[in-house]
C-alpha cells in the first residue's frame, strides 16, 4: 500500500488552473523524484500534500496520506498532520529559519507543538535531531542563530525540524538548488541516509534530472501542471517514452557544436590583481579587511572561450568587476588590447568590452522599450550611429529575435528572450571580448540549450572572445576551450577544459567534480 | 480589489475639493472679501448652503476659496520636498557609503531630529506670518522624508543588474540616476507625494490654527476653525464645515495614496 | 566596541555642534528685542539701556553663543530673560507635565495599535480589516486640535467627567495629575495610534510574508501560533522605529494641544517664550528636544540589538 | 498639605456647601506675568494679579478710577504745588513682617528713578526732584515743576512700595503691604495668593485665591463652563458672554476700561501727512460694524483719545461719523480718486485681528487697499511702535488719562503740533480742576480735529463670574483684580 496516493488533483488560483489531473504514489520508505521545469506544477503539488497553498486555491480530487485524505480535513487535524506526519524542507534555506531565533528553540518547537513534552525534553529531542542531521551540539551549539550558521547548515537545520518527529513523509522541495555543488552532494546524501534509516518515504522535487538520477527509486516528471512520464528510475537508461521527458533529458546533456577557438593574440591580461574590501560596517564597528581576489594571473587570447568555474563568494564576481573596469584594484595590473583597465578608462576601451548577466529578470530598466535598452551601449561612441536603428534590428535578427520586437518592453518576453535581448545588448557596440557572467544560470535546461547554441554559433559566425563564468560544471564544460577553477580568490587550476574535467591536477577541482551529480552512463533521450 | 475602492474613492474626494478651488477662481455664491456683520453667524439656509461666519461672510465660499490656499500651500511644500529631497536622495544612494552620502544622510537625521512646529513658529517669527513662510516651514521638513525614500528605494535599485549594464556602457552616475534610478523611483514618490500632501494639509491647518499660515483677508480652513473656536457652542456648523473640509480632503488623499500604492505595486499587481 | 562607541559619540557630539549653531542663528535672528517687550510702550531709552545690560544683551553674537554653550556643557543653561529665573529649573518643571504626558500618549497610542495591528493583520483583507484600516484613515484625517476641542465639550463641558484643561499637579496624587492630563493624552494620541496601527500591521503582514512563516506552518503550527511565535518580533523593528520617533514628536509637538487644555507643558513654554523674545530660553528647550531625539535614536538603535540577535556581535 | 491640614480642608469643604461660605476663589485670566515685580514690566498681567491684593502704593484707584488714600492716609500740597507731604498710615508692615516706614517710601521712589532704573513708566517719576524723609511716618516729595498728574501718578502699580529687605527675589517672592500675600507660583499655570492676617486694614474676606493662566480663548470659554473656574478677569471672547449671560449660574460684568481703541496712522508717512486723507480715513470708518462684528455689540464709540467714563470727555464722534461718499470726495480733493495702498499691521488681541479685518473691508470699499500682517506683540513693538514701519495699526492704548502721548512728536504715530504741546504744558502746570478740564476738553477736540488717529471704541471691560461671587470690580480704572473685597455668597 502507498503511503501517499494522490489521484487525479486538480487545482486552481484564483480559477486558473495550476494542476490539471495530477496522480502520483509514494510508496513508505521510497524515493519518488519529481522533475519539472518553472511553471510545471511540480512545487504546487508538494505544497497540496501540506495544504499550504496560496490564498485562492482550490483543490478537487484525492490526496490520501496512509488512507486518509487531506483533502477532507479540517484545519486542527491538518495542523496536527503537518510537522508529524509529514515533515518538509524548502529551496531557500537562507530565509527559511525566523533571524531572531536561535536554532535550538525552531528545533524544539516541532517537537512543542505535536508531543506534550516539557521544555528540557523537547530540547533533548531537537539535541538529537540535529545531531542525526549532521549538527552535533559539541560544534554547533543550539543556542546558535540561523545568521551565524552557512546555507548548508541552516539547510541542516530545516532538515532536522522536518524529521524530529520522524515523521512517515518527507516532502523536499528543491532542498539543493540554492546551494553550491559541494554542499549539494552532502545534503542529497543526507537525505537518502535519513530516508532509509527511518524509512520516510521522500518526495523529492527537482528541476535536474541528474540529482534525481543519483538517489530517486522513481521519478515523475512533469510539464504544464500534468505528469507526462513516470515510472522507475530506470528509465533514464531504458529509454524515457514521452517526447517532452525525451527532449528535457537530451537538453540536459546538450553539448553545442562548436569549431575550437583559434590561437590570437592576447586582448587581455591580468598580472597578479589584488581586490581588497574594507570591512564592512557593522553595528560594533568595522570588520577586517577581505581580499576577495588575491594574485590573479591570466590571459585571454582573441576568438578564445575561457571558463571560471567556483563556488559563491569564490570572488569571482569581484574579479569580473574588476575586469570589466567598475571597480579599482589594489594591486597587480589588467590591461586589455595593451591599455589598462581602470574605473576612470575611456568609452572606446568600453566599447571593446560588454557583459551579459544572470539574471534575466533584473538586468533590463522595465520602463524603456527594448531598442532603448539595446541600443543603451551607443553611448559609447564618439557619436550615435547613423544607422542605430538598423543595427538594434541586426543585433536583435542575430539573437535570433524580430526587429519588430524593439518596439516592445521587456516584460513582454520569457527568461529565455530576455536573455538574447541581453547578448543582443551585448553585441551592440561590436566588441573585442563579451563576458559572460553565470548567463545561463538561471535558465530551464530546454532554454539553457538553445542559449549555449546560439552563443556557439555567434563566436563561430562573429568570431568573439568569451569569458565564461559559472558554477555549473557541465556548462563550463559544454562551451569552453579553457577552465580556470577559483578558490577563495585565487586560481587554484588552470588549462584545457578537457584536461581539466578528465585528468583534475587540484584536489578541489576533483572534489568540485566529483560532487556535481551526474546522469548515468549511457542515459539517452 | 480593496485597493480599487479607496483609489477611486481618494480620487473622487481629493476631485471634489481641487473642483471647489478651480471653480472659486471664476465663481463663488459669494464675494468672500464683502463682509455683513448684520447677517453673521447665521445656520445653514438657502441663501447660504453652509451658513455664514461671525462677519457674515458665506462659509460655502471660504470653504471654496480656502481650499484654494491649503492645496497651493501643501502643494508647493511638496514640490520644495520633492525638488531638494529627490536629488539629495538620488546623489547619496549614488554615492552610498561615501562621505556624500554621509554628511546628506547625516544631514537629514539633524532636520528630522528638530522639532517642526516650534521651527514652523520661529520661521514666522523671523519673516512674519504668511502662506510663504508656512510653505517654507513645511517645505523644509518634506526635504528630508523625500530624501530617505528616494535614497532607500535607489539603493536596492543600484544592485540590479541593468545598473552595471549601463556602467558598462560607460554611463556616469548622475546620468544613471537621472536615466535609470529616477523612473523606477517615480512611483514612490508619487505615493509619499500624495501622503506628505495631505500632512501639508494638515500642518498648514495647525499653522493658520495658531495663527501662522495665511493671512487675513485670504481665507484658510485653519484660520477658520480657530476662529470659530469660541463660538463652537453658538454656532457649531462654523466649526464643524471647515473640519469636514479638512477631515474629507486628508481623508481624500490618504486613501489615494493607498491605493495608489496597491495599484503601482508591481508585487501586488502581479499576485492581482 | 570601544571604537564604536567613540564614533557614534564623536559624530553625535559633532550632530549637537551643529544643532547648536543652527537653532542659535535661527533664533537670533529673530526680530524683536526682549528689553522693549518687557518694558511695554512707555519705556524711556535709558531703562531699556540698563535692562539690556543686566540681561546680557549687549555682547558679541559670538561670544554670546560661547557663553550659552558653554554654559549648557556645565548643566547651566543661562537664566530666563523674562522669568528671570533658572532655565534649567523652568525646563524641570515644564517636564513634570510634558514627559508624563508623552508617555501617557504613548502608552495609550500602543495599547490601541498592538491588538488593532495585530487583529487587522490576522484578518487581512476581511471586514475586520478593512474596518481598522478605514478607522485609522479617520484618525490620520481628524485635525487633533479640532478634536480635543470636540472631546472638551461632550467629557468637560457636557458630561463633566473630566476637567477642561489645566494641570491638577502631582503633589495631589497621581489620579488628578492622570486625570487631567486623559483627555489630552487622548487627543495626542489618536493620530499617533493611527500611524502605529498602519505599521504594525503591515509590518506583520511583511513578516508573514516571509518563509520561515511557511516553515513554522510546515512544523504543525497554526495560523495564529505562526504570527505570535515567529512573526511578532520580526515586526517589531519598524514598530520600535515609530515608537522612538513618535516619543521625541509627542515631547516637542504637544504645542497646540498644550493650548487647547491650558497645560503648562514645554510647548508651551517655548512658544510663550518665543513670543515674548525670551530667546535664551527658546534655545535651549530647543536644544534639548533636538538632544532629546538624538539620545532616542540612539536608544531605539540599541533596542534593535536587542530584539535582533544578527546586530550583536560574536566576534 | 499635611495630612491634618487636609482633612482641616476637606471638612471645611463639607461645610461649605451647607452653612459656612466658601473662602477660597479661582481667578481664570488670559496672560501670566512673566515675573513679579510691578516696578520694573510692563506686562499688565503683574498689576492684574498683585495691584491692591499684594502691593499698594501711596494712594490707589477706585474701583470708579478716582485716586483715594493708600498707604499715605493724608497728604499736604504746598501753594506752589512742588511739595507733596504724605502721613503714612501706622504700624504697617511687610509681609516678611518688617515694618513699611517713611524709608521704604524713599527707597521705592528714588529705586524708580535712579539712573539705572528698569521701571516701564519711568516718566512718572520724572518731575520728582527730591524725596525726603521727615520721620518714619511722613515723607516729603519735592517735585521740580507743578503737576497736576502727581497724586494720579502715585497710584499706578508702577508706583508700589517695596521694601529694600526683599527687592533682591521680588521677581520670585514679592513682598508687599496687601491684604493678600503672595503663596506659591507654578510657571505656565498658576500662582497662589494666601489671606495677609496681620493686614493694616480692612482684612480680606477670602483666606486663597488662586490664579490661573488660560490665554487660548476657547479653553477659557472651556473652564468657566466646566466651573475650573469661579472667576475669569479680562474675559477674552466677547462671542460667549451672551451665553454665560443666559446661563444662572454666571453673571456678566461689563465695566469700562481706559483703553481707547484707535486705528492708529503714521502721521509723517505720505499719504497719512495730508489731514484730508486722514479725514477721508475717518469717514470711511463704520464704528458700530466694528463694535458689532470685532467686539460683539461690547464698546462704546469714541470720537477723540479720551474714555467716555471721565467727566471731562467731549463726545466728538458725530465729527467722524460714517460717510464713504464723503470720504472718496476726501480722498479725490487730496488727489486720490482711485484710492491708494497702504499697511495695516495688527497686533495679536482679537479685536485688532477682526477689527482689522472689518476695517480692511470698510476701507477698501472707498479704494483704500490695505495689506494686512498680523505680529506678534514683540514684532508689533519693533516694526510699527519702535520702526516706525507701519501704515495703520490698530491697538488699545489702556493706560489711563494718556493723551498727553500726542503731545511727544516721536511717538509712533508721529502727530507733531506745537499747539497741542503747548496746550499739554500747561496741564501740567494747572492744578485748578476747572482750568484742566478745560484744556482737556480743548485737547481732545484739538486731535480730533486733526484726524491724528481713527478714534473706534473704548474696550469693555468683560468678566464672568460665579454668581455668587461678590465684591468685584466691574471696571478696570487700571488693569487690577482687587479681591479684598471680595466675598461668596450664601
Amino acid at each position: 500500500m502507498s503511503l501517499l496516493r494522490i489521484e487525479n488533483l486538480h487545482m486552481a488560483i484564483h480559477g486558473f488552473p495550476v494542476l490539471k489531473g495530477v496522480s502520483l504514489a509514494v510508496g513508505v520508505g521510497e524515493v519518488l523524484g519529481v522533475i519539472g521545469e518553472s511553471g510545471s506544477g511540480k512545487s504546487m503539488t508538494a505544497f497540496s500534500v501540506m495544504q499550504l497553498l496560496p490564498e485562492g486555491a482550490v483543490c478537487t480530487g484525492r490526496i490520501l496520506l496512509d488512507g486518509r485524505d487531506v483533502l477532507d480535513e479540517d484545519e486542527a487535524a491538518l495542523c496536527r498532520m503537518r510537522g508529524r506526519d509529514v515533515g518538509m524542507v524548502f529551496q531557500e534555506p537562507m530565509t527559511a529559519l525566523n533571524p531572531l531565533k536561535n536554532i535550538g528553540a525552531q528545533v524544539a518547537e516541532t517537537v512543542q507543538i505535536h508531543a506534550r513534552v516539557g521544555k528540557a525534553e523537547a530540547w533533548a529531542r531537537a539535541r538529537e535531531a540535529l545531531a542525526r542531521a549532521e549538527l552535533p551540539e559539541e560544534r554547533f551549539p543550539m543556542s546558535r542563530f540561523p545568521h551565524e550558521l552557512s546555507g548548508g547548515q541552516r539547510q541542516r537545520v530545516v532538515i532536522a525540524m522536518a524529521i524530529a518527529l520522524r515523521p512517515k513523509l518527507l516532502i523536499a522541495d528543491e532542498p539543493t538548488t540554492a546551494l553550491d555543488v559541494t554542499t549539494q552532494a552532502q545534503i542529497l546524501a543526507l537525505l537518502a541516509r535519513l530516508a532509509r534509516e527511518d524509512g520516510m518515504g521522500l518526495l523529492l522535487i527537482t528541476h535536474d534530472l541528474a540529482v534525481v538520477a543519483g538517489m530517486a527509486d522513481r521519478i515523475a516528471i512533469m510539464k504544464n501542471g500534468e505528469v507526462v512520464e513516470e515510472g522507475p528510475v530506470s528509465l533514464l537508461q531504458a529509454g524515457l517514452q514521452h517526447p517532452y521527458s525525451q527532449a528535457l533529458l537530451a537538453a540536459s546533456t546538450h553539448q553545442p557544436e562548436r569549431d575550437g577557438g583559434e590561437d590570437g593574440d592576447v586582448i587581455l591580461k591580468a598580472e597578479g590583481v589584488i581586490r581588497d574590501y574594507s570591512g564592512k560596517r557593522h553595528l560594533w564597528g568595522r570588520a577586517a579587511p577581505f581580499r576577495a581576489v588575491d594574485q590573479v594571473s591570466f590571459t585571454i587570447r582573441r576568438g578564445e572561450s575561457l571558463g571560471l568555474v567556483g563556488e559563491s563568494g569564490c570572488g569571482k564576481s569581484t574579479l569580473t568587476r574588476a575586469l570589466l573596469g567598475l571597480e579599482p584594484i589594489q594591486g597587480g595590473a589588467i590591461t586589455f588590447r595593451g591599455q589598462p583597465v581602470h574605473p576612470a578608462m575611456g568609452n572606446e576601451m568600453r566599447a571593446g568590452m560588454q557583459v551579459v548577466f544572470q539574471d534575466p529578470y533584473g538586468s533590463f530598466n522595465p520602463r524603456w522599450r527594448v531598442e532603448k535598452l539595446v541600443s543603451e551601449p551607443f553611448h559609447l561612441m564618439p557619436e550615435q550611429p547613423q544607422n542605430a536603428r538598423d543595427r538594434v534590428a541586426e543585433a536583435l535578427e542575430a539573437v535570433g529575435l524580430t526587429s519588430a520586437d524593439m518596439e516592445k518592453y521587456i516584460h513582454e518576453f520569457s527568461g529565455g528572450q530576455r536573455q538574447r535581448i541581453a547578448i543582443a545588448r551585448a553585441l551592440i557596440t561590436r566588441p573585442d571580448l563579451i563576458v559572460l557572467d553565470e548567463a545561463v544560470s538561471a535558465l530551464d535546461v530546454s532554454v539553457r540549450a538553445q542559449v549555449l547554441d546560439l552563443l556557439a554559433d555567434l563566436s563561430d559566425r562573429l568570431g568573439l572572445t568569451y569569458l565564461f563564468i559559472s558554477h555549473d560544471l557541465n556548462v563550463v564544460r559544454a562551451i569552453t576551450d579553457r577552465v580556470m577553477v577559483m578558490q577563495r580568490g585565487r586560481i587554484v587550476e588552470e588549462g584545457p577544459t578537457d584536461q581539466v574535467f578528465t585528468h583534475p591536477s587540484h584536489d578541489y577541482t576533483r572534489q568540485l567534480l566529483t560532487a556535481a551529480p551526474k546522469l548515468p552512463e549511457g542515459a539517452a533521450a | 480589489m480593496k485597493g480599487r475602492v479607496s483609489l477611486w474613492l481618494g480620487l473622487g474626494l481629493t476631485l471634489v475639493f481641487a473642483l471647489a478651488a478651480a471653480v472659486s477662481f471664476l465663481w463663488v455664491p459669494q464675494d468672500v472679501t464683502q463682509l455683513a456683520i448684520a447677517n453673521k453667524m447665521k445656520p445653514p439656509s438657502l441663501a447660504h448652503l453652509l451658513g455664514t461666519d461671525h462677519l457674515g461672510r458665506d462659509i460655502l465660499s471660504m470653504i471654496m476659496v480656502g481650499a484654494r490656499t491649503s492645496i497651493a500651500v501643501a502643494l508647493v511644500a511638496v514640490g520644495i520636498g520633492m525638488g531638494l529631497g529627490v536629488p539629495l536622495g538620488l546623489t547619496a544612494a549614488a554615492h552610498r557609503g561615501g562621505w556624500l552620502d554621509e554628511i546628506i544622510m547625516r544631514g537629514n537625521d539633524l532636520v528630522f531630529a528638530f522639532p517642526s512646529l516650534i521651527i514652523a513658529i520661529l520661521i514666522t517669527a523671523v519673516f512674519g506670518p504668511s502662506a510663504l513662510n508656512a510653505i517654507i516651514a513645511i517645505g523644509i521638513f518634506n526635504i528630508p522624508v523625500f530624501a530617505r525614500v528616494t535614497r532607500g528605494a535607489a539603493l536596492s535599485l543600484w544592485t540590479r543588474d541593468w545598473i552595471m549594464a549601463a556602467r558598462v556602457a560607460g554611463k556616469g552616475k548622475a546620468r544613471i540616476s537621472v536615466e535609470h534610478i529616477l523612473p523606477n523611483v517615480l512611483n514612490l514618490l508619487i505615493v509619499q507625494g500624495t501622503i506628505q500632501f495631505s500632512l501639508g494639509i494638515l500642518a498648514e491647518a495647525g499653522l493658520s490654527y495658531v495663527g501662522l499660515g495665511a493671512q487675513p483677508p485670504t481665507p484658510s480652513w485653519g484660520r477658520m476653525l480657530a476662529e470659530s473656536q469660541t463660538m463652537i457652542s453658538l454656532a457649531p456648523h462654523m466649526a464643524i464645515f471647515p473640519g469636514l473640509a479638512i477631515l474629507l480632503t486628508v481623508l481624500g488623499l490618504n486613501l489615494m495614496g493607498d491605493g495608489l500604492r496597491d495599484w503601482l505595486d508591481p508585487r501586488l499587481r502581479r499576485a492581482r | 566596541m570601544l571604537r564604536y562607541v567613540t564614533k557614534r559619540f564623536l559624530s553625535l557630539c559633532v550632530a549637537l555642534v551643529v544643532a547648536s549653531a543652527v537653532i542659535f542663528t535661527l533664533v537670533e535672528v529673530v526680530p524683536g528685542d526682549p528689553a522693549s517687550f518687557m518694558l511695554g510702550i512707555n519705556a524711556q531709552e535709558d531703562t531699556l539701556a540698563a535692562l539690556r545690560e543686566e540681561l546680557g544683551l549687549n555682547g558679541s553674537l559670538l561670544s554670546r553663543y560661547l557663553d550659552w554653550v558653554g554654559g549648557m556643557v556645565r548643566g547651566d543653561f543661562g537664566t530666563s530673560y523674562t522669568y528671570r529665573t533658572d532655565v534649567a529649573g523652568m525646563i524641570a518643571d515644564r517636564m513634570q507635565v510634558s514627559l508624563p504626558l508623552a508617555l501617557y500618549a504613548l502608552a495609550l497610542s500602543t495599547l490601541i495599535a498592538f491588538p488593532a495591528g495585530i487583529w487587522a493583520a490576522a484578518r487581512r483583507g476581511r471586514v475586520g480589516d478593512v474596518a481598522v484600516m478605514g478607522a485609522t484613515q479617520l484618525g490620520l484625517a481628524v485635525p487633533n486640535f479640532w478634536f480635543a476641542m470636540l472631546m472638551v465639550l461632550v467629557f468637560a463641558i457636557k458630561l463633566r467627567w473630566f476637567p477642561a484643561g489645566g494641570f491638577a499637579g502631582w503633589e495631589k496624587g497621581l489620579w488628578p495629575g492622570l486625570k487631567s492630563l486623559t483627555l489630552p493624552a487622548i487627543a495626542l494620541a489618536l493620530p499617533q495610534a493611527a500611524i502605529l496601527t498602519r505599521v504594525m500591521r503591515s509590518a506583520l503582514i511583511d513578516a508573514l510574508g516571509e518563509d520561515y512563516i511557511r516553515t513554522a506552518r510546515a512544523k504543525g503550527l497554526t495560523r495564529g501560533q505562526a504570527l505570535r511565535r515567529h512573526a511578532l518580533r520580526n515586526a517589531l523593528i519598524p514598530v520600535l522605529t515609530i515608537i522612538g520617533m513618535q516619543f521625541s514628536f509627542l515631547l516637542a509637538g504637544a504645542i497646540i494641544i498644550e493650548n487647547v487644555f491650558f497645560l503648562p507643558g514645554l510647548g508651551r513654554l517655548v512658544f510663550q517664550s518665543i513670543s515674548a523674545r525670551d530667546l535664551i530660553v527658546v534655545e535651549s528647550v530647543v536644544m534639548l528636544l533636538v538632544f532629546a531625539v538624538i539620545v532616542v535614536n540612539f536608544a531605539v538603535d540599541l533596542a534593535y540589538a536587542l530584539v535582533d540577535p544578527r546586530l550583536r556581535t560574536r566576534e | 498639605m499635611t495630612y491634618r491640614k487636609f482633612l482641616a480642608a476637606s471638612a471645611l469643604a463639607l461645610i461649605a456647601s451647607g452653612a459656612w461660605a466658601k473662602t477660597d476663589i479661582i481667578v481664570g485670566m488670559q496672560l501670566e506675568p512673566p515675573h513679579l515685580d510691578p516696578t520694573s514690566a510692563a506686562a499688565g498681567a503683574i498689576d492684574s494679579v498683585l495691584y491692591s491684593n499684594v502691593f499698594e502704593g501711596l494712594t490707589r484707584f477706585a474701583s470708579d478710577g478716582s485716586i483715594v488714600a493708600g498707604l499715605a492716609k493724608s497728604w499736604d500740597i504746598s501753594e506752589d504745588g512742588l511739595t507733596y507731604t504724605f502721613h503714612l498710615n501706622e504700624g504697617v508692615k511687610f509681609h516678611d513682617g518688617t515694618d513699611m516706614n517713611a524709608e521704604d517710601v524713599k527707597f521705592s521712589l528714588d529705586r524708580a528713578r535712579a539712573a539705572d532704573s528698569q521701571n516701564a513708566q519711568k516718566a512718572l517719576f520724572a518731575g520728582i526732584a527730591s524725596v525726603d524723609v521727615v520721620d518714619p511716618a511722613t515723607v516729603k516729595v519735592t517735585l521740580s515743576a507743578p503737576n497736576g498728574a502727581f497724586l494720579f501718578n502715585m497710584a499706578w502699580g508702577d508706583a508700589v512700595i517695596v521694601a529694600p529687605e526683599s527687592i533682591e527675589n521680588i521677581k520670585q517672592a514679592p513682598v508687599g503691604t496687601g491684604a493678600f500675600k503672595f503663596a506659591n507660583w507654578v510657571q505656565g499655570d498658576r500662582i497662589e495668593l494666601a489671606k495677609n492676617d496681620g493686614y493694616w486694614g480692612t482684612p480680606a474676606k477670602l483666606d486663597a485665591v488662586t490664579f490661573k493662566f488660560i490665554s487660548d480663548p476657547t479653553a477659557a470659554f472651556a473652564a468657566v463652563m466646566a466651573e475650573d473656574v469661579n472667576v475669569f478677569a479680562g474675559f477674552p471672547a466677547p462671542e460667549n458672554l451672551a451665553q454665560f449671560g443666559a446661563d444662572p449660574r454666571f453673571l456678566v460684568l461689563v465695566g469700562s476700561t481706559e483703553g481707547e481703541t484707535i486705528l492708529s496712522t503714521n502721521n509723517k508717512m505720505p499719504p497719512f501727512d495730508n489731514v484730508k486723507v486722514r479725514e477721508a480715513l475717518a469717514h470711511a470708518i463704520n464704528r458700530q460694524e466694528i463694535i458689532d462684528g470685532a467686539m460683539f455689540g461690547y464698546g462704546t464709540p469714541i470720537g477723540t483719545h479720551f474714555a467716555p467714563h471721565n467727566p471731562d470727555y467731549v463726545d466728538l464722534a458725530a465729527q467722524s461719523a460714517y460717510d464713504p461718499e464723503l470720504s472718496k470726495k476726501l480722498l479725490a480733493e487730496a488727489g486720490f480718486p482711485d484710492g491708494f495702498k497702504t499697511t495695516l499691521k495688527l497686533p495679536p488681541p482679537s479685536y485688532a485681528r477682526r477689527g482689522g479685518e472689518i476695517i480692511a473691508a470698510q476701507l477698501r470699499a472707498v479704494g483704500i487697499e490695505t495689506e494686512i500682517s498680523n505680529l506678534e506683540w514683540a514684532q508689533w513693538l519693533e516694526e510699527v511702535f519702535k520702526g516706525k514701519d507701519y501704515g495703520l495699526t490698530i491697538v488699545s492704548h489702556t493706560e489711563p488719562a494718556d493723551i498727553n502721548i500726542y503731545a511727544r512728536p516721536e511717538y509712533y504715530f508721529q502727530y507733531d503740533s506745537a499747539a497741542f504741546q503747548g496746550l499739554m504744558a500747561d496741564l501740567n502746570n494747572a492744578t485748578d480742576p476747572a482750568k484742566r478740564s478745560e484744556i482737556l476738553k480743548a485737547a481732545q477736540k484739538m486731535i480730533a480735529d486733526d484726524y491724528v488717529n481713527g478714534y473706534l471704541f473704548q474696550l469693555a471691560a468683560l468678566s464672568v463670574a460665579n454668581a455668587k461671587v461678590k465684591g468685584l470690580w466691574t471696571n478696570a480704572p487700571t488693569q487690577a483684580t482687587d479681591l479684598t473685597a471680595v466675598y461668596w455668597e450664601e
